[in-house]
């Protein structure tokens, strides 16, 4: 039998009176990618907060097997827009205990397309370019659980396909992966779902 | 550790970004210091039997103001989260950010304080033992400061709230601190007061991080 | 006329043509201030009720007069640049605020220095002083904001706007701190009245307040081009310049 | 006039949507206050002198605590360039967003003056005069502390750089209304003050509105 | 000859001291849609802001011929978290001095798919509920010009297709319509497109 990453079991959740889900159970094996789909409101962001602990109001079972927390991009990015690109990434290092090499930090630079921003103060990037210094977490650490949501809005159609890639290559090493997204994922793997509403 | 003087140095660097930040809460505070004498009137000899009353108010104002912002931006951009999730100790992030609180805007107001002195005709023994004082008012200041901080991160306005919130805990910090400065005036002995001021600054670096991370942890939780 | 005006607004033409005028300007204001210095502090004979302390005057006098229509001529500029968008009015702007903010430190250091052999006392709440004070505040202020806004594409046109609304307060305040003055203090020691003083103590100072206004205007100058060759650093005409050099 | 209406309904509402954000001022004003008799010592006599200065100086900083936020949320969620683009007038709604500002936070302290008053020993002759100096005061202070506001909107950390800006604008209007005060006190006219406080607000009515809107166009302008 | 609604001479834009575009020009006729196009941080937030007098900082020539104002949509959303749905929805028509009916206001939040939301502070939406609320901006109002910057971003599959029926729509009665997004835009309607980059 493989060891789970996680197990969720009878996960439910309520909010403003509202059911948003029910009887919620799964699990998320080594080398998985497990998507989280539903329209809007339907309780995707609050599914994965509450995986995380960041959410806590919500009743069910959810147990990690992990050495290491996910790694986790949120509606809000977590980057500091008085900060600069390169500070931005050591500074997710420091946060996870993670050694990040200046060389590592480069490569995760040129992969992102912000060759030239390295010192560019996060406040004067653009949209689409703040998202990818957040989505650069996951390039420069080596955590085994990937948890985001909506890592694709934002992003132009050639990051679109650099990031079905890194998704790709995080499975191929083992990794687990839950993902929330309104787009469709292309990628070489089988996908399991996880319809809400 | 490594997440102390990294947060330190992070939160340093924010602000020597806008080398002004750094001046900003010592011009605001001998501007407030200033207003005083307008407000109040301009005899010297009176000025100078409540300049002890009016720095503190002034140095504790220039706290105050600050004080909203140590997990505001934090908390906004999704950083503060961040860190919950990282299974780091949120004690040490928070003792980093009042540390860097307090280097940034206590420390400066320390230093001014002489001059500030100088302004409201107050003589030198009264000087020196408003600046010890001040010296080992203003990390508990910032300590519980740090605590009103983290309880209204999440409202859309905290300012006012975080004043009210704290002011009840500065009461015995205040009382302390000008009482030494009279018993310096006076020519007293001041030692005693010294001691409890220090012992209410360890007791505050112990027990108010336990209590702000406690409240950085629900503000995240949403 | 206004043609002239936008001409001289281009950051070229104005670094060519104040480039002929800023070293005799500055030589100039250098032999003034030398010579007024020495006129003053040599020549002059001590106040009978002051003594030696009056010389302060020569120093404290221009710089106070100076760190008055300083800030006239820092909204004059702001105006221009928001009226016009005229970027050198800007810059112009950005130069004079910390001058004009030393100048009214110097009126305000040197008023305590004298202060204190003739009223016993650096400061007093007075309606003069005060007044002087929150006119450094007001120059303070457009330094910081300047500062904050460091990065920001309407520092220049924000700055603008602090300026020119301080220079509408700067008579309201000198009016009501008067009268407020009036009300409490004992005019024992009034500034308002022109003192009475004898042509050979006049003279001199009339020609330190000439050579300050000189010195101000150089430095500012100075500024004004430092500034133009940071920003134009990219441009031909900044590259040729430095090649003849 | 009709977004006037609307943008002032519209900030009470916001506000009131968290009722307590209604009471802070006065808290804090309240907070201020008290602390003041303990930085100071509290005999009485000495406190009646001062007590017009420092109820004028709580009452500026309960306002310029809550000046900060005046445009910020605005700023932040978008709505102040929705304004810019809407082709309204800038000037009413700026007008709106400081009458609204002044209901919130200038008005109540002018109702709980004469109570503050009370708590520092004023007399009757004095309270009402400082009550009517301030409610003569409290809306120029509206009007003119917007302007610091609309120009620090863009800026990470507003709070001090406010203070700083504004201050040297709120001087006269200090000095006027302390000296009003002490007329009072000292049974002498006040009607001078009362007009040339009234012709200060007036001023601040037409002119202040149109700095603060030109601010507001340079803060969207990103 | 059609009476252009936009019409756009040399534009030319730099930022932080890269040029964004140079020697653009264009126009909107009623009736069209203009798509900008390009990479993330190729500057196509930065040309709609320009359009709208929002950023100044741009040189040429940018001439409207409209009676109103266009609506905007941008990255910042202009909805106030603290008010509910309708009352954000009814700000926008205060805003443009439109006379907006409650009827117009119950159908614009039925079609937002926010039924039951009504009096929900924006606060407590979901990212995609609240990217409805600024998009019902559009629904209560005539101008004839839109102006929208990544609508599509954080919205679900059935909203995407309500909202090119909704484009759909305003083309037919002739407005006009310019739009960045990184995802296809799928009309029955010639669509000009202007890439950046
Ligand atoms: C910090 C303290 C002081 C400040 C801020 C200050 C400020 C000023 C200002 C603003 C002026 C007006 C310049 C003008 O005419 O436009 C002035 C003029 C003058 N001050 Fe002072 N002053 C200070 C102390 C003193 C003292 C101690 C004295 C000597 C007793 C003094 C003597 C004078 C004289 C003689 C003038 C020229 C008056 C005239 O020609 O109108 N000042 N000062
Ligand atoms: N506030 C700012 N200050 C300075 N430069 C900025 C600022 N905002 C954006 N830029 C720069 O301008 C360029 C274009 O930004 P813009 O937001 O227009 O891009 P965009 O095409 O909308 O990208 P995206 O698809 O990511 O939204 C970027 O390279 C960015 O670095
Ligand atoms: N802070 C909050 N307080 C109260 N209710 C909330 C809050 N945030 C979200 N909700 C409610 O919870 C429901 C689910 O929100 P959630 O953000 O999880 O949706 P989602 O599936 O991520 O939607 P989207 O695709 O729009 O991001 C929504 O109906 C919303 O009304
Ligand atoms: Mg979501
Ligand atoms: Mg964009």
């Amino acid at each position: 039998m493989v060891i789970q990453m996680l197990q969720v079991r009878n996960a439910r959740c309520e909010r403003d009176g509202r059911q948003l889900f029910e009887d919620l159970s799964f699990s998320l094996a080594p080398g998985e990618l497990l998507q989280v789909v539903g329209g809007n409101g339907s309780g995707k962001s609050t599914l994965l907060r509450a995986l995380l602990g960041l959410y806590t109001d919500c009743q069910g079972d959810i147990n990690w097997s992990l050495d290491e927390a996910p790694l986790y991009l949120g509606h809000r990015l977590g980057i500091k827009q008085s900060l600069t690109v390169i500070e931005n990434l050591r500074w997710f290092g420091v946060l996870r205990e993670a050694p990040v090499s200046q060389d590592r930090i480069d490569e995760a630079v040129y992969k992102l397309g912000l060759t030239g921003f390295e010192d560019s103060l996060c406040a004067h990037l653009s949209e689409g370019q703040r998202k990818r210094v957040a989505l650069g977490q996951f390039l420069i650490m080596d955590n085994p659980c990937w948890v985001m949501d909506e890592p694709f809005s934002a992003i132009d159609a050639d990051g679109l396909s650099f990031l079905m890639a890194i998704l790709q290559e995080h499975l191929d090493v083992n990794g687990g992966i839950v993902i929330s997204t309104h787009q469709p994922i292309t990628i070489d793997r089988p996908i399991n779902t996880l319809a809400l509403q | 550790m490594n997440l102390f003087i990294a947060s330190v140095q992070r939160d340093l660097l924010v602000h020597f970004r806008h080398p002004s930040e750094v001046l900003n809460p010592l011009i605001f505070f001998v501007v407030v210091i200033s207003l005083f004498p307008l407000g109040i009137g301009p005899e010297p000899g009176q000025l100078k039997e409540i300049a002890p009353g009016i720095v503190w108010v002034a140095a504790l104002l220039a706290t105050l103001m600050s004080m909203d912002s140590m997990f505001r931006s934090d908390f906004e951009d999704g950083s503060l989260e961040q860190v919950v999730l990282s299974e780091q100790s949120t004690f040490i992030f928070v003792l980093a950010k009042v540390a860097s609180h307090w280097l940034l805007s206590g420390l400066p107001l320390v230093l001014l304080m002489p001059l500030a002195a100088l302004l409201l005709f107050l003589d030198e023994a009264g000087i020196w033992a408003l600046t010890l004082s001040l010296l080992l008012v203003s990390p508990t200041l910032s300590l519980l400061g740090g605590i009103g901080a983290a309880l209204t991160v999440g409202l859309p306005r905290g300012g006012l709230l975080v004043t009210i919130l704290v002011m009840p805990l500065y009461v015995p910090v205040l009382v302390l601190a000008t009482a030494m400065v009279q018993a310096a005036e006076a020519g007293s002995e001041t030692i005693g007061y010294i001691y409890w001021l220090l012992a209410i600054l360890f007791g505050a670096v112990c027990l108010a991080p336990i209590a702000t991370a406690a409240a950085v942890n629900v503000a995240t939780d949403q | 006329m206004f043609k002239w005006f936008h001409r001289l607004g281009s950051p070229k033409i104005f670094f060519e043509m104040s480039g002929r005028w800023q070293v005799p300007l500055l030589w100039l204001s250098v032999v003034m201030l030398t010579g007024g210095a020495a006129w003053a502090l040599l020549f002059v004979p001590p106040d009978y009720q002051q003594g030696n302390s009056v010389r302060i005057m020569y120093i404290h006098v221009p710089a106070a007069i100076l760190a008055q229509s300083g800030y006239v001529m820092m909204s004059g500029a702001a105006a221009v640049f928001l009226i016009w968008r005229i970027k050198l009015a800007d810059v112009a702007v950005k130069c004079i605020a910390p001058l004009g903010a030393s100048i009214t430190f110097i009126a305000l250091l040197t008023g305590a220095i004298w202060g204190k052999p003739t009223w016993g006392t650096w400061w007093v709440w007075d309606a003069r002083l005060t007044s002087t004070l929150v006119l450094f505040f007001l120059y303070i202020g457009v330094i910081a904001l300047r500062s904050a806004m460091e990065r920001h594409a309407g520092a220049g046109r924000a700055c603008a706007i602090l300026a020119l609304v301080g220079v509408v307060n700067l008579p309201v305040i000198k009016f009501s701190v008067e009268w407020w003055y009036t009300l409490h203090q004992p005019a024992s020691f009034s500034l308002t009245e022109k003192p009475t003083m004898p042509v050979e103590m006049w003279l001199p100072l009339l020609v330190m307040v000439v050579a300050y206004y000189l010195f101000f205007f150089a430095i500012w100058i100075m500024r004004i081009r430092n500034e133009i060759l940071l920003t134009e650093k990219n441009t031909d005409w900044v590259k040729q310049w430095l090649a003849t050099r």
